[in-house]
């Protein structure tokens, strides 16, 4: 968010570098069941982020001492590979993948109905095979998927998706140079059905003006992104999906 | 961490004073704890500073040391932030490497100083591309009695505000204040039920179903965020604790001023 | 990958198949399963490729950045190779440090591309004794039903006969592509019983008492070979698996050439 | 302890440059109960040194195969700050962690009656938030006290401190420069009751003559230490000790 | 493998620089029983290769997740001590040492009468002295003999040597040299009464021809090692073996 | 080595033998077993020992490499010692990282030679701030039956005592000895019920209640200490343990001198 540049982010139109209105987000693309071994899974692209995500459970859960003797747990692990970055990433969990891990699986709890499984794990899995500012966003919106996919009983589906600022404007799903050289960054996501906030995060500078100007774009976004995972799902129902187990 | 137990009767006895908009300790749902501090605790930091909100204890130390600056970054300082949740503070807490809890306290107390541009960067640098200041903040709870992501960001600002770079120590001339431009403080909302209460004790934070910190800088501008738990927040919520994170956070600011 | 459980019925109809020179799959006993393959996949890699063989999956990438050479060889560039089994390729796989599995899939696959000459080496130098082009080639399963050895080489060797030298990225001149001599084609035989098959899927390869990787060059010499599993290999086996190598080694090399 | 130098340490008066005589300690402050949490804690100053001493247990022991059926076990962990020392110390634990850990545990098994809590664990936790030569016997001097504290029945309190030698005279309680420049460095813990010793390490350079010195200068030292504890304790006792549980 | 020298390792008279035949294996000393703890071991030199092998065992499996109800697992560690190579080796696990350890155990599978011991662990113990060309085989080649010491029941004794090129000729048993900067190496082990291969590795570069050449010196070897292996098996029953247990 | 285990019967049995002033194997309580010691063993190390204390058995190595020296001793070398307790030795000792027991047999060492100023580091720096001589010791249990402090001790001095500056090997000369002046050698005294012995074998350490290693140097003073083990020792049994170890340590000296 620190970033300075003397690139011109947001043009006098309205425009911005990748020829988006400010309320824009970038194309997407969801697509359900692409794993055979896993038992729910998903491939998101969100403008150049590619995203996989598996879930394999309700399974026992391991280690042992983490299970939950009401409910099932879910357990996420949010991988970045290694050349999915301009600079090579080194393979291994690091600070930044643990944070996100943990928050991406909090805002799932909020849906999965954990209570039919209790002593149990739900395990999911978000690989980023290549990232352009919004990875969080976009894994947590496959992992949603992933777990429909697999048949766990859900209240609803979580799509997330970053508000932001950039040359003072405030401005849906940034991309990767508004991300580098903006002022602010606020991924989100909610529970469509009724708004509700799952996961926020905020960095950067906005007036509580700006930061409610951003939020509302988010959710509208959000439900974009909703109804693209909606999409997804009932394609694969209806191409047969189980046909590569 | 990971199994915090409340018997279901303390748990009726915080929900059911809170219906009556109480809290267990006296408090109104905006209260904080009585908040004591001390900087200067430790002679061997260049900076360092104890807090105490209610039982709840930290100390901050920050290190200042000359480094390489990261290429992308040639003429600025570099700060790193580590937070230990040492097994002194509290039963629950382990030896071991950092669990996921200390990462992300770590992570979001570094998100408000470094976006609110607290420490400038700018002026750290020693020799462009070679040289420049290093700023190790480290963190540890001492007393655990909840809300440390506000006790650590306190402490942490308080031991920065009155660092000191020790040029004479490295032959770089006099000692001088690290250069401080803002205060940024996070005020840390919890949901219980459908109640939200700012600075939770440890057993408001076990009963608690989300949490949101959100710091802000000197002109109340929102810095950093970070939502936790397993529950949601509404909008309506949302702009509550947003109000309540400006209206104490000035007052916190004031407070240590 | 440690405990693999397969049912007694099925392990029997495979063996029974086997004896009447057939495959669960319909596959005869030297068949690979359809191999498909893409490359450039990954915008970020300077060189990336996905393979499927059959159910089987796996990508490749590989970074290229300058570094500094070995002591020992101050003018050849470096290869490092990583592959990861990565928990969401295959319910039996972990997350944690690699484990031997992984391991020797990613040195077998290495010494392949490494001892054929695959990527010349020496043209990886920048300046002697101070920079060297190092590549990272970093693998992973992405779903898992067998024969990760050719998949992984597979891919490995697409990733590098389409990767660029990023010349560009650290004001070097233009991008021109990774210096390539051979393709390095690996060929695994599993044996069942007494019966060799090629390309095993993972029910195949749980119940098979040894295998045998080889990798051919374009002339059909041999750069690498290596023996897993608790079983053994006649004399004959070896010669035939030698022979399979050679001929479908070829038959991979035309179909990605 | 192999370092040289041109400083004097001991002036032709028999003056240290703390102004202290040979075989007098720096300042040294002790108090116990002083975290809300532990069962057991103290809070020791011995000259510029300052450490945090807790104690949790008896409980039950982690990990289960370190477990003795005859008795409890003691488990101490001894962790200096990052930022205690001159130079910031990397986080995590270091192999003169792990021997300072070692030596103060067994040290402290000799006075817990350690047999009345069998397969249980006794966790001292020892944190040096300020280091200036002398911790291991701060830290052990600390963590007697908060044993104390938590009611664990004990045979006796041990104190502890170092002697050594700089500039060719025995003293007691190095500070960082006779430390840094001295000769040699004697740590030791005693039981006062019966004078034994329960921990003693040396280095440096010490003929028989000067060791016997030094051991029985400590001796001495380590007494006056245990008068310090004993008024801590009785401090915390009639302060209404109990106050912030 | 890829090394290149001027140095001539074959000359016109077909001799190596070690003044060896091309077929002629380095002096191999092969020592059993040389452990008091261990329940069985051997010692063993090949060239300059110097290698210890220790056997417990059948013993309780740890970690017990890797317990197998139908038989005993071998388990492998080979470690090569940090002053065993030019070029000091830092201590503890790397790459290669378990890629080594894992197709030693594996090779050794075959011959071990493994279902006799249900749920147990045959752990094997390789410590690489010295190092020089061929450590693997050395290694291995004394892990069976320790087996055998182990009075561990096998169907035979697993004998290991590698093959290999250099300047162009097809070799026996590489020296250090001749693996820098020859072509190829082909360590292999086999089962001396079938002639079964249960270690084959091979890195280089050969024809059909030549590798056809080097499995048949190959095997030969492994008869020549299988012959002192038995000698250093009977000269231990022969000198009162047990003597120090 | 957390769970060592002697019957009863033989627990009595070495008590009732030390009220006689006996040892079960025939030792006076002052008597080491049989030392026997070998240098030179590896050639691949600049110096190298092999130790043996009745069935204790131990290997010291030392590899002497170029490198930078520490900021503080811009014109000394650097000694770093390491013990392994390789599984190999014993079966309580298990792979992994190094063990409590193992890091203080290293310290310990470490501590004798450092302060003994054995080896002359001053000798050792080839050009002041920027390269030193670094001498890595590596010490590796064989057999473990009892005292690997003062056999680890032995072999550690007996391989520096013999090694060799690679000065050819790196271009600087010729091959010199490592500057030695004096032989640092540690005594261990174990204390079972109300005695005091030397050298103790696995079965006495095991059911000894304390330990006290005394490390003099060629003048028989004092270099090192380490009092180790749950029990304690009197003053008078201190003064013991010392005069043993002052001449019993004359005695080793001329052992290997």
């Amino acid at each position: 968010m620190s970033g300075t540049t003397d690139m011109i982010l947001v043009n006098k139109d309205g425009k911005r570098i990748d020829g988006r209105t400010p309320d824009e987000h970038r194309d997407i693309k969801i697509e359900a069941g692409v794993l055979a071994n896993a038992d729910g899974s998903a491939y998101v692209e969100i403008g150049k982020n590619k995203v996989l995500a598996a879930v394999y459970g309700p399974r026992e859960c391991h280690p042992r001492h983490l299970q939950d003797p009401t409910k099932a747990i879910i357990q996420c692990k949010y991988n970045m590979q290694t050349y999915s970055v301009s600079d090579r990433k080194r393979p291994g969990t690091d600070r930044r993948s643990v944070e996100i891990s943990k928050i991406t699986a909090e805002a799932l709890e909020k849906v999965v109905l954990t209570e039919l499984y209790p002593r149990a794990s739900i395990d999911v899995y978000i690989e980023i095979l290549q990232a352009n500012a919004g990875t969080r966003c976009a894994g947590l919106t496959a992992a949603s998927v992933a777990l429909a996919d697999a048949g766990i009983p859900m209240r609803d589906i979580v799509p997330a998706i970053a508000a932001g600022k950039a040359d003072g404007y405030v401005l849906l799903d940034l991309n990767k140079e508004e991300d580098n050289f903006g002022q602010a960054d606020v991924p989100m996501a909610i529970v469509p059905s009724t708004n509700e906030i799952v996961l926020l995060q905020m960095d950067g500078n906005m007036t509580r003006e700006e930061f409610d100007k951003a939020i509302e774009m988010g959710v509208r976004g959000c439900h974009d992104v909703y109804k693209l995972q909606k999409e997804a799902l009932l394609n694969r129902y209806s191409d047969g999906g189980d046909s590569d187990e | 961490m990971s199994k915090k137990i409340i018997s279901e009767i303390r748990r009726d006895h915080i929900f059911n004073l809170l219906k009556e908009g109480k809290r267990s300790d006296g408090r109104k749902l905006d209260d904080f704890r009585e908040i004591k501090f001390e900087t200067g605790i430790i002679e061997s930091a260049d900076g360092s500073a104890v807090v105490e909100m209610g039982k709840t204890k930290v100390t901050a130390g920050v290190k200042i040391i000359p480094g390489t600056p990261f290429g992308d970054t040639p003429n600025l300082g570099v700060l790193t932030t580590g937070a230990e949740l040492i097994p002194l503070a509290h039963p629950d807490f382990e030896s071991g490497p950092p669990s996921p809890e200390s990462i992300e306290l770590a992570r979001v107390v570094d998100r408000g100083i470094r976006e609110s541009g607290m420490v400038d960067m700018s002026k750290l640098c020693i020799k462009e591309g070679e040289e420049v200041w290093m700023c190790f903040l480290d963190l540890y709870a001492i007393n655990y009695d909840g809300n440390l992501f506000d006790a650590f960001n306190l402490a942490s600002v308080l031991a920065l505000k009155t660092a000191i770079i020790p040029n004479e120590q490295y032959g770089k001339g006099e000692d001088v204040p690290l250069p401080i431009t803002c205060l940024p403080i996070s005020v840390t909302s919890a949901k219980l039920g459908s109640s939200l209460i700012l600075d939770p004790n440890f057993d408001e934070e076990n009963i608690s179903s989300a949490r949101l910190t959100v710091t802000t800088d000197d002109d109340g501008n929102f810095r950093a965020m970070q939502k936790g738990g397993q529950g949601s927040i509404t909008l309506d919520e949302l702009s509550h604790c947003l109000d309540m994170a400006v209206a104490k956070g000035e007052e916190i600011r004031k407070l240590i001023g």
